[in-house]
């Protein structure tokens, strides 16, 4: 699909998002993908709470709410209760956040992996609990200060490495799992059209910057969802019949690029007297 | 009473919010569509061969304007665009 | 007892400025104070209110403050959303931070001040960031708490090197709004 | 059909008759034999149903929600440690007012770790939201099953149901149970058909988030429709009687409560024992009787006021205990109770936790201490 | 030393101050703060624990668990949705008898999602068999924290302790806070000493099962230390206002109830908006007065039978709903107050939900209709 | 370790698990490698039925029994207290069921995994919920048939793929994961080993056969675990920084074999005319 | 009422027998019947016990059985527990499953019955599955339920090919009880 | 009263559920110590050169019997160690 197939219609508009929040854009690629007949299921989440919370509710199409731990079970039943109504024709779409998919959400989405039914369960990754206002997760990378992994004395940020998401998702040998970034915006409808027409659960998780959660401009927010390519710290991927693929970058940047330009990264600049 | 609520349900045009304005220079513009597959609000209509925005939901993210290949987008200060003594924001 | 709102923008520092003179009258003038933002997360760029109560004697009522005595607000984009002067009291105090005069406020029975708080915390902080020095324009009309109360309030809340710089806005801010009072448009 | 079940299969069958659409359900003991008897029923093609083999409680209340906001009849069953860990969905699933039919298996509560009945699991949910039906026998817990899908799904009411029901004394316990026709049961219950589900025509959010100013709306109406739950338990009770020839008293049962001095309060199956107690000694001239609480909620304090108010004790048998105060339909029936003229004497008892047997014996000396604090014994 | 804090920062000072050794907690609006601040405190060498990154609260209090057993002081903080999901090891914990100390920023629950304060998360846990304290500002939500490691932690009690603080009301609103040294601290709070800890020369099982025989003698203790904790909340405090010159009321703190003929009945911040109220009607010349119910578990019923029991009418005010019943501390005053020989009017008033804000006015209208419910008035 | 090698000492004996139980005998031997400075930390499955309720407690280590979902986290909560506490020296062994480990315990590993703490995840894996009376679980290999995926019409037993639980761990990049076999007790042993010395958290999956559960006779419980790695329906596989290495087979026996001495597979046989 | 104990291991089918009997009066006789197990999980191999409580009316006491009318022993390694004869009431019957003469039970005023029905099962099932037979060899003793009814239940509770086998070992155990009856050994 | 129970503690020996006795050859015994290793139960106790069983906790499963290499254990019916008459288990 190329820019000018995509549809014109907006299903998610007039959110309460942070300005430049990489969050709601990947959302609305994916929905402008996925089309009218979709049912959004999400979870507390700073999307839940910029698009569900009356008076401002921002979706086009139908959106579940369901409880933090609970999103891909939810999707589980209800792509049962459509089955069983005879509507399979709507489309599942399970969101959540890094929070509610690779630590408190980890264990419904193995289920419903597993079992193995058609739907797609979107993971935007803004490296972070951002809804709560910036605590650490699993999916928070080495080294990057938050609300629970302060710099301080002999304390530098968060210590350990990135949960590899996307590995644990693929070891659950579903038909279709990929990573991409907002900032690769036709990689990342590609892989959403794959997993439209996967046989079984697809799953992608896409790079989404934040603004205050990271510490920087709001208008960066694509360009540091390249960046994070370019600089080696978010890999491009797609795992399919067993098979991984990774991009290559072309253009390939020092990290010291990527992390110049966030406020949680500034300590490890500054530790090397910022050189390099 | 039960909470099910129609969507979409719009109380507040979140417009409000910004404080830089995009303003297109039409004529560098050449219709590439990269502002607008990049804008996170959808508030950059196509227009054959062009864009426009529309400012009830653009938060003056900034993200059209340092994307656009070809500067065609500039942001502006909103309170320039009040009247000495206030006026409409949009 | 007194009764203040403040108004600004998601990342502006309202909270912190509502917080900021409370602190100043509670730990630097023995007097008693509460302060709370709107109870809501604030998303970057979305109006936010955050709201302050200061008093000689403990402060007990916790409920919402429906008519405050005072409003501050902290950028004139935000009088578009025309809830800005909602139950101010007879005889209350509008604070405004604005390049130029609105016109039309349907203000009525107030006090008005208008101040260009931007352009000074440009001046000395380098960036819009006016939180701190309009608490010292607050501070300086009303003289509900002293320059010296936000001095030590600003240094316990800031980092040493930010706490300098923002005592020097707010300072600055303190004597600007000293001059002006008393010359508040009644509306 | 008259059969011989226990009342982990009687709910199966009850499963089966009302033609649920989704079932989704978690082992645990003892309640592992219904979800094992769907199981079989499905892959016996007696049951035309999605079984969904989720990985905890949690998920399996969630799953439920999911497939009831889909427009499916839905069930689970659970039991104790199950029902806490589902238990955050609880209040989601009242909250968002999805009929969910969900059995129940009384067990005590861990730690330390018991398998074997108290109704410490259910009673503690009592603020969920939940309507909760404790049943007697095997074919109540069938029948309770198949009313509970009417009062459910009701429009005035769409807040879930509880059947529950003690584990082993009954889930394990086989007896005499009729079965009724399927033709029958359609007659009494008809397809689901909900007012609100996810359709992309009508795109809406399910459960949004809400501000201080709508937010205890919701909450009232919740409260209201359990209001409106206690006419329709006790009508669907009725028309079930009328239908079957089996009626269980709506919200309360009263046994020989007429002229009783003595009424102990029950829940659940220990009722059955009590019941023979109560017929030997009111034999031996003393006047006691029973009231059974059907529901606890919507807890039945109008029922109570009635049938209580007369007596001069009232003992209550917890198998329960809220730590810090005492058994919970203690404080509750006090609470019914309170304000009238003549206010009868109320005793708690807490007996029957993580299985401990309640014998005929224990339950006449309950009758005799309580009857000790009679006036006229005095 | 006097600061300005909200009582976020105040629970997470008292944990600096109790020398907390293991910590895990998940965020959760408005609790965060708590954590980030626990989080910051180590960062900054200010406190020197383990802080468990843990990916829920289910985990959150699993590790506490784990690191209590093992013979650390532990706590953690929470909140709604947070504690429903840990819901399954309240049980465990307080069945367990390990001395975790929690706070619990009150929030109230979905569906319909909210992130402001009502009681019905904690309320809702009542039967979970924890301690639970209801604070009314920042200072009593550091001192209770402090306090909640004496009552915990006590021999005869050994039960672990919500403190219960409301949401942005209470977490996000500062105030004057008295910080009290450690070495006072120190003096006042020893380190934990733990009887029972893992250790291979000792090997144990910790929470066996245990069938009909044991169990309830194990229920039964957990209610006999209930039993103690209401001295031994009482006498703590007695102890801490003793050293540090402010006291609490213990379980229950009646406010000018001297003659009162209308009571109300408070949980939390609104106390203090309420004792406004009531100055202002004294002052007015009605009889009115307030008990704010400090503990909510063990329940103060002994206190508001002595406080209440000479009032006309006692209103009180839920901030939460027993779905299908009313307000669960109304309920729980009035079985209470059963059986007095002169009963005051119980009325109930559920106000508050899902961050409604209860005004002055508000507070007034409630007096207003229980005065008029007075003998006296009508 | 050889086997004289191996202590004495028994720390779990009069269980009352079932005559042939292989859980009970991977503890056994486990516990036998880790010695008396263990403490055991476990959930509701057969093996806390069978060795701590009272009046029957088995071990001679201490033992903490968790909630189902809980294992892992009670585990980093023991090595953080044991940590503060100055006794690093006590081991902490979690042990769970196929069930507590990769469906209702996967988050809290997940979680436990990733804090990278020191500690040793023993999932005994007799492939379904056996506690309950042998229900399916992520476990159940593809075809068996239990109390939950029944036989009938239409209706072949267990629909799913076994859920590959060692390489979700690996995807955790830990020091050390392993599976293992009661049938080949060495290459068990050696594992046990590697294990206590891992840096951070190790992961062995032991696969024990349960005679009621499997439905076949108590003394082919070691006959039926060697088999089992015989026929290749469980592989020997260990994952040391980064590397998978799997035990080559030197006797492959059909699997049909394997099969036949199971009644939870007897209904594949019979499909196929119980031939071949 | 009738109360039955059954008692033999975890695999041996007491709960079943218990459950069989039940059903037979229940379903077959139109009489009223519970049964159930000893609450517990059983693990293969260990000494287990189910109730069966017969009665003309329904039956309401759901309290445990302590003071049976009869007890059934399905293995005479069980013995050795020392509590199968618990509770037993006078008058009450004690039926033993054993290949020998057993000495010195403690039993007293009871009727003692032995009945080596293992062999008979593995006569005719090929294995020592006794429970059927125990079933069958009871009814046979006592007359508390028919042979017919018998096997409706057994027809009930089994798949057709097994219930077929079952039902002769029941109906031999059945007219093995009946000549017994009356030929207990008092004790 | 803690649930906290010191360990271990066995109330019932499970030797009295064995159905099948395990009985060794001595003389054919090589003292390998497969029977010893593969017991689930530990009721094999290592002798020099040799093993013999403690019957107190061995449920019978056979798997010694089993797996002995030597076939130096043979399984016997339990019941057959009763006397007439019956007798003590063990
Ligand atoms: C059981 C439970 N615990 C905690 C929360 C609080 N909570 C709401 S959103 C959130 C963070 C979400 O993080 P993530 O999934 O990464 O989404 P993001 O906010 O970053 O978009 C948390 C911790 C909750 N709602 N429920
Ligand atoms: C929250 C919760 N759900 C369900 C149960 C019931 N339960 C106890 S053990 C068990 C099965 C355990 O299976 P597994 O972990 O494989 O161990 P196994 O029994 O097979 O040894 C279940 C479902 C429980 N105790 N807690
Ligand atoms: S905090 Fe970050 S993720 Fe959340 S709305 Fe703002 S920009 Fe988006
Ligand atoms: S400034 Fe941001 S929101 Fe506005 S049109 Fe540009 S990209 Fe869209
Ligand atoms: S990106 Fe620039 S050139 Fe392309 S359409 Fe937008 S404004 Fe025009
Ligand atoms: S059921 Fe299986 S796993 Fe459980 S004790 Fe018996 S043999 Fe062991
Ligand atoms: S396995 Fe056989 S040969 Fe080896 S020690 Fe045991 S009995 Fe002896
Ligand atoms: S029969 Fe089984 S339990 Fe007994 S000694 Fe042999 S292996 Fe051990
Ligand atoms: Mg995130
Ligand atoms: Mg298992």
């Amino acid at each position: 699909m190329r820019i000018e197939e995509l549809r014109e219609e907006e299903f998610v508009c007039g959110s309460f998002a942070c300005a430049g929040c990489g969050a709601i854009l990947a959302v609305r690629l994916a929905l402008k993908v996925l089309g009218p007949e979709t049912v959004v299921v999400t979870t507390p989440s700073c999307l839940l709470g910029v698009t569900t919370f009356y008076p401002q509710l921002a979706f086009k199409v139908p959106c579940v709410n369901v409880p933090f731990p609970a999103t891909a079970a939810a999707v589980s039943g209800l792509v049962a209760g459509l089955r069983r109504k005879g509507r399979e024709n709507v489309r599942v779409l399970g969101i959540a956040g890094d929070g509610g998919t690779v630590d408190i959400g980890l264990q419904a989405l193995s289920g419903a992996l597993e079992r193995g039914d058609r739907f797609i369960f979107l993971c935007y990754d803004n490296e972070a609990y951002m809804n709560t206002g910036g605590q650490r997760s699993g999916s928070t990378p080495l080294g990057a200060s938050t609300a629970t992994t302060p710099v301080g004395r002999g304390a530098k940020g968060e210590d350990r490495p990135k949960k590899d998401m996307l590995r644990i998702v693929a070891a659950h040998n579903i038909p279709y799992a990929a990573s991409a970034s907002i900032g690769y915006p036709a990689d990342y409808i590609r892989k959403l059209e794959k997993a439209v027409k996967a046989g079984g659960p697809a799953y992608i998780q896409v790079l989404t910057p934040c603004p205050p959660g990271w510490g920087y401009r709001s208008d960066l927010t694509v360009h540091l969802a390249r960046l994070a390519v370019q600089a080696g710290q978010w890999a491009l991927a797609e795992y399919e019949e067993g098979a991984w693929r990774v991009k290559e970058v072309s253009n390939p940047r020092p990290v010291r690029e990527y992390w110049a330009l966030q406020k949680r990264f500034a300590h490890l600049l500054q530790e090397s007297g910022g050189e390099g | 009473m039960i909470p099910v609520l129609p969507t979409p349900h719009l109380s507040s045009r979140t417009g409000a919010w910004r404080m830089l304005r995009p303003v297109l220079e039409a004529e560098k513009c050449n219709g590439c569509l990269v502002c607008w597959l990049f804008c996170p609000e959808g508030s950059i209509r196509r227009e054959n061969g062009s864009v426009s925005i529309d400012l009830d939901y653009c938060k003056g993210c900034g993200i059209c304007a340092r994307e656009c290949p070809r500067r065609a987008l500039r942001m502006v200060e909103e309170a320039s665009f009040m009247g000495e003594g206030g006026g409409k924001l949009a | 007892m007194l009764q203040i709102r403040w108004h600004g923008r998601g990342g502006q520092g309202v909270v912190a400025a509502a917080r900021l003179l409370g602190r100043a009258a509670a730990v630097y003038e023995g007097r008693y104070a509460l302060s709370f933002p709107s109870f809501g997360t604030e998303r970057r760029g979305a109006p936010v209110k955050a709201f302050t109560r200061l008093g000689d004697r403990p402060i007990r009522d916790r409920s919402q403050i429906y008519t405050p005595d005072c409003v501050v607000v902290f950028d004139v984009t935000l009088l578009e959303g025309g809830d800005t002067w909602q139950g101010l009291r007879h005889g209350g105090i509008f604070l405004l931070n604005a390049p130029f005069e609105p016109h039309s406020l349907p203000l009525q029975g107030v006090t008005f001040y208008r101040v260009d708080v931007t352009a000074l915390a440009r001046e000395v902080l380098g960036q819009p960031l006016v939180n701190t020095a309009m608490v010292g324009v607050l501070a300086g009309i009303t003289g509900w708490v002293s320059g010296e109360a936000v001095k030590g309030a600003i240094f316990d809340l800031f980092p040493a090197r930010l706490a300098e710089k923002n005592w020097l806005a707010a300072e600055k801010a303190y004597l600007l709004g000293q001059e002006l009072r008393e010359k508040g448009r009644r509306a | 059909m008259r059969d011989y079940r226990n009342a982990n299969e009687a709910v199966a069958l009850a499963v089966r008759l009302a033609r649920v659409e989704v079932v989704a359900a978690y082992p645990i003991t003892p309640q592992t034999a219904i979800v094992e008897e769907i199981a079989g029923q499905i892959a016996r093609g007696e049951l035309d149903a999605e079984y969904i083999r989720v990985e905890s409680e949690h998920s399996a209340l969630a799953a439920c929600y999911g497939a009831a906001v889909a427009g499916a009849r839905v069930f689970t069953a659970t039991s104790s440690q199950g029902l806490a860990y589902m238990y955050e969905m609880l209040h989601y699933a009242s909250g968002s007012r999805v009929p969910v039919v969900m059995a129940v298996v009384n067990r005590g509560l861990a730690a330390p770790w018991t398998i074997w009945t108290d109704h410490q699991d259910s009673v503690s949910c009592r603020d969920t939201g939940w309507i909760q039906l404790y049943v007697e026998t095997a074919q109540e817990a069938l029948d309770t099953a198949l009313q509970a899908y009417r009062i459910a799904e009701h429009g005035e009411v769409l807040t879930p149901v509880m059947v529950c029901l003690d584990g082993f004394v009954l889930s394990h316990t086989e007896e005499v149970v009729e079965i009724p026709r399927q033709e029958e049961v359609d007659s009494f219950l008809p397809p689901y058909r909900p007012a609100y589900y996810v359709d992309p025509e009508r795109p809406a959010v399910f459960a949004p988030g809400m501000g201080p100013d709508l937010y205890p709306s919701y909450k009232r109406s919740q409260q209201l429709a359990m209001e409106k739950a206690r006419e329709v338990i006790k009508a669907v009770d009725e028309e079930f009687g009328a239908l079957f020839g089996r009626r269980y008293g709506g919200l309360a049962e009263p046994y020989r409560c007429e002229g009783a001095k003595a009424v102990l309060v029950t829940l659940g199956s220990v009722t059955s024992t009590a019941r023979e107690v109560v017929d030997r000694l009111r034999q031996q001239g003393h006047a006691v009787g029973l009231l059974r609480l059907r529901a606890l909620r919507p807890f039945p304090a109008q029922e109570i006021r009635e049938i209580l108010g007369g007596a001069e004790v009232v003992a209550v048998l917890d198998r329960n205990c809220s730590f810090g105060l005492e058994g919970a339909v203690c404080t509750e029936v006090k609470a019914a109770l309170y304000g009238l003229a003549r206010q009868p004497q109320v005793l708690g008892f807490i007996r029957g936790l993580g299985g401990q047997d309640i014998s005929q014996a224990d339950i006449e000396e309950i009758f005799q201490h309580a009857l000790s604090f009679s006036p006229g014994r005095r």
